[in-house]
């Protein structure tokens, strides 16, 4: 049991580590553009990724660098990307905000709100032809949930009983403007019952929750029972992107996010079983030690070649 | 050769495709149990069951599903009933068909079709009768075909299934019902591109596409008439653009129209216009461009039949290019 | 009482009657292009519209003409809107799928499904500035719920508790697709709740039953309490469009539907209540000869002048 | 006269008419109590209250519910946060404000401004990097404008706001935080449209919108080094578009560049070409267009910028242009 919290604890650091490399590398020059970091909210797709099979697909947003790594993608190449590498797994064509690594089973972040939803109906779809048994994951935010594009969504795959499990990754904003006061409901996974769909609350700050939520719904869609909505419930620990004032945080909001955020809390819970102080440290040394590594080494390589720029628009 | 109408043309093609490629599907509002509202995708469900299904109205579910699904090896082949309904759900093929290939440097693909239909017809409101051509034309990424014929309704559909990249084939419902003709079908996929000299002539190099092509070609013969022999040039493949078959006429003729529905600022008109003369092709007079004045569709067709071309307004303007 | 009924059953009456006529002259040829007629319908518009103020808004479909008729807009200038009159409300340029009368309070058709949601807010909205109290409705059909739009425009309106009746008019069909398969829930006022507002089922061949909810709705949007989701369940007696075969009836789908159909519905009430056939007969035969004599007085007027057709696109 | 900003010039301008136009409503994703993402509608909430409010992200519904409002008095100035949004809710631009006025021939208005901005920006991913005036300069009853300065900023603002009909008002977000200049604020409502002669020449009329416009000066200003002295001829207003200034200018000049940051094919500069060559002005030498090539754009700084045009490429082909 404490291994696989172990475990968790890692791929949560994985996630940290990267996305304060990532923070690095944009105040220093090397990564350019807006970034949008899920610090906070690594307890979502570390419990969640592990579900998946590999012929399963999973469509994130802009916020996807967490996805990505816990479906298995390369740090390095990650950080090539995002640092317009021709060695990223875009060729830096993606960044931050919109690269896919479909070799890993990530079909990519998306940088339209709401607009991965369709993609995954249409993943779902496939397979329904494909005898691959694929699941599709489609994440998004919150605020996504008022998005035309998820709407129609969520009630094509109730329609048709795709095989898709749509997490809503509800960290209570919006950008900059709280969910509280863009919807007449703020219980969003009440939504699904009028789509005709389980839909569910659930702690996204802690991946063993997240974990039998999500290997739930994937048992329904495997079997045929159609798509699932999970809320997942967060908070980012940091800003919208890179560079938000924040100026919108409540007095004492920090300190209540940091009480319950998904680290603190798992190395709480293992200090509490008896973990040994040491181990618990050593596995944030080994996530930042490797992430340190892997941002550094794709510092080194090359730079994207212009004269590529025009290449792969048609077939 | 089989004689089709233009509507049955594109439904051999489309039982084609559906024969020959096993990852095609066919889905959209009303085309399976339904056979379309055109009666275009009839026999289809029948024929091939599960691969041929009835969607919700949400054309953002229908274009985004059809790209995630030709991410993962299908052919999608969805129809958006007007074109003027894409504009709810402009990005999926914008935003998100267009990018695949690219961003990804080739490692995915969205081989999907999105057959459509566009244009006036008596009595259609503003919001059924938009030619929205260039808006897609402008995005690159997509090609776009707009078949006037029954050959051409066949071949450009077989053709745009087979392609790879994401292909918009705008139909157009007033042919749907058209004279039968013959039309050769099973036969190889011709290439993506193309021009088609629908009548030659010394005088003039009318170019056009969609169901303009008709009205034209009825000008071109009343110009006859008169002496004045125009080349009548449709180019159903506009992305990708057959300049060439344009600079070789008109440096022929030493004249250029170019015919549309769509109204005339920023169609795709202006790209033609804009092409033949950086090209530098020597014109014995200014090009010019016929459409629809820059104005909304009106319900009444006797006041959008005082809009949108007609063969005597192409006449008349054509006889002012060549009399000058 | 039975006033009231006899007065609702000449209402509908007279809407039945237009569209009766409006067929004919489609088959004879003064009215060209697609048209859909809300036969079987006639009970929500007549229900509801007696409940609207003059300063409310009303925005229907493309199935219109009789939202437009219980609204107060004249026949004659509906049907010369239809036959391409100068004289019809928008002067030939709406046609039957798009017209306007808001001298009359009726803020249009929309041929675009779904897309009057948005504008019904907007209408909304701008009461709250005006001081006019005005309440929105929306109306559109089965199938628009699952329209991007509409979904927006739902959560909009519960977000702002904005004073919106949303009408949905179920007719059981999308076009020429039932409904019942392209939705995981084919109770679509169960929507309702996720958005956070009021949502019923409402007996839409009764005007009496859509008068008492539409009323409630109302009454509850005036006082600050947002929007009403309500929907109306009804029956198209004849095709989507004309020209619909109808292939995708049932067999017995028709009597079924011509059994609880609103008008005759009402009469057997009205004779049951001991009410005389001929006071009930003479109604349908008012509305038959207004309406006769509307189409006829229409098409007399002149068609619109084609000299005319650049003008009003800018200020 | 005040020193602003470009992104100042625009808060300016919506104080301004907030406060002369108590019909006028701002609202948008996140303009409201944060300010806006780019803090251009900064200090409104406070000041205005309840007219100022923040919205779900729900594009249909923003534009929808402003052209509902409009319809009744009001005068809904609404932010689509970057263009490339515009494509999920295209339908309430297109299919519904333009049509407003005509359709009910006159006796509807939709008089509602819709603030966005577009453009590629160093790192920006291929969604949010298009440059789409096109789109929407191919749309009868739309006004679009593109403002590149302050005082431009400031103006076609309130140009915009105070015009009965919908007006598309595209701004950049690369010039939000460029240098403060002199800014004449409170002035009288200036009329739709018009062009800018933003440095004079004889040797080629170069015409430009929007952002490119900078880029164009700085290449100007390279090839005056050179001897070539080019007539930078801004045209922010592009629906109306002033033809007669640019005709003005080719005349005197005999060459025509037409530079956008758009791509290429189906771009503005199509229009503006084809419009010049109809007018049959005498050139000197064929017009050429300067776009980005019809591609996506890339994340990666290095790739765009070898696709967006610069300075350099921008002198480049105006010399050629001008030495043949
Ligand atoms: C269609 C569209 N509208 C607006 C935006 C701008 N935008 C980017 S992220 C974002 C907020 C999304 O909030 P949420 O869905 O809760 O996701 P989160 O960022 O909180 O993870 C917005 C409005 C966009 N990218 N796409
Ligand atoms: C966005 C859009 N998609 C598709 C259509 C074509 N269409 C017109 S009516 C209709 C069916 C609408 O069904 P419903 O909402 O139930 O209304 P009903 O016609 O039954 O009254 C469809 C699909 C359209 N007009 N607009
Ligand atoms: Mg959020
Ligand atoms: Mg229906």
């Amino acid at each position: 049991m404490s291994e696989r919290r172990l475990a968790d604890l890692l791929a949560m650091w994985r996630i940290r580590a990267f996305e304060e490399q990532v923070r690095e590398l944009r105040a220093q020059g090397p990564i350019v553009g807006s970034v949008h970091l899920c610090i906070g909210q690594e307890a979502i797709p570390v419990g969640a990724c592990g579900e998946l099979d590999p012929q399963d697909a999973l469509f994130a947003t802009y916020r996807g660098h967490g996805w990505a790594l816990a479906r298995g993608v390369p740090a390095q190449p990650l950080f090539a990307e995002l640092m317009g590498r021709a060695g990223g797994v875009n060729g830096g064509r993606g960044g931050s905000a919109y690269f896919t690594a479909a070799d890993y089973g990530f079909h990519g972040e998306n940088s339209i709100v709401g607009a991965g939803a369709p993609l995954a109906c249409g993943a779902a779809l496939a397979g329904r032809y494909d005898g691959s048994g694929r699941v599709a994951v489609s994440v998004f935010g919150d605020g996504a949930m008022n998005q035309g594009a998820v709407h129609e969504a969520l009630n094509f795959a109730a329609a048709f009983r795709l095989p898709v499990v749509f997490i809503c990754e509800n960290n209570r904003y919006s950008e900059l403007t709280p969910i509280s006061g863009m919807v007449g409901n703020p219980r969003l996974s009440e939504r699904a019952a009028g789509y005709g769909m389980p839909g569910r609350r659930v702690d996204g700050n802690d991946a063993e929750a997240v974990r039998f939520h999500v290997r739930d719904a994937i048992e329904v869609a495997r079997e045929g029972g159609g798509p699932t909505l999970l809320e997942c419930m967060t908070d980012r620990l940091v800003g919208h992107y890179i560079g938000d004032a924040e100026t919108y945080r409540q007095p004492g909001e920090l300190d209540r996010i940091r009480s319950r955020e998904p680290i603190a809390r798992l190395r709480a819970g293992l200090l509490a079983d008896g973990v040994p102080e040491a181990e618990i440290d050593a596995v944030e040394r080994r996530a930042r030690e490797e992430m340190a590594a892997a941002a550094a080494a794709a510092q080194a390589e090359p730079l994207a070649d212009p004269a590529t720029a025009r290449e792969h628009l048609y077939a | 050769m089989r004689e089709l109408t233009y509507g049955e043309a594109v439904n051999a093609a489309l039982h084609r495709v559906m024969e020959e490629l096993p990852e095609t599907l066919v889905y959209g509002e009303d085309v399976a149990v339904p056979g379309g509202v055109f009666g275009v995708t009839r026999g289809l469900r029948g024929r091939y069951g599960e691969r041929v299904f009835d969607t919700p109205i949400s054309e953002s579910a229908i274009l985004g599903s059809a790209v995630g699904a030709a991410m993962f090896g299908r052919r999608p082949i969805v129809e958006i009933m007007w074109a003027d309904f894409s504009l709810v759900a402009l990005d999926q093929i914008v935003n998100q068909a267009a990018n695949v290939r690219y961003v990804s440097g080739g490692r995915l693909a969205a081989p999907l079709t999105i057959r459509t239909q566009q244009g006036n017809a008596p009595g259609a409101c503003a919001q059924h009768s938009q030619s929205l051509e260039a808006l897609f034309l402008h995005v690159p990424g997509l090609r776009v075909c707009m078949p006037s014929t029954p050959q051409d309704a066949y071949d450009l559909l077989v053709t745009a299934v087979h392609c790879d990249d994401p292909v918009l084939v705008i139909e157009n419902r007033t042919l749907y019902f058209g004279p039968k003709e013959p039309v050769e079908t099973g036969g190889a996929v011709r290439p993506v591109g193309g021009a088609r000299t629908r009548r030659d002539g010394s005088d003039v190099t009318i170019v056009t596409w969609g169901a303009m092509t008709h009205r034209v070609l009825d000008a071109a013969g009343r110009l006859a008439g008169e002496g004045i022999e125009a080349q009548v040039l449709e180019t159903p493949w506009l992305n990708p653009f057959d300049l060439d078959a344009v600079l070789a006429g008109v440096s022929r003729t030493g004249r250029l129209a170019v015919v549309h529905e769509a109204n005339v600022t920023g169609g795709f008109g202006a790209e033609v216009v804009a092409r033949v003369t950086e090209a530098g092709a020597p014109l014995l007079a200014p090009p010019i461009r016929i459409g629809t004045p820059d104005v909304r569709i009106p319900a009444a067709p006797v006041l959008a039949g005082a809009l949108v071309p007609d063969a005597a307004r192409i006449a008349a303007e054509v006889r002012g290019l060549v009399k000058g």
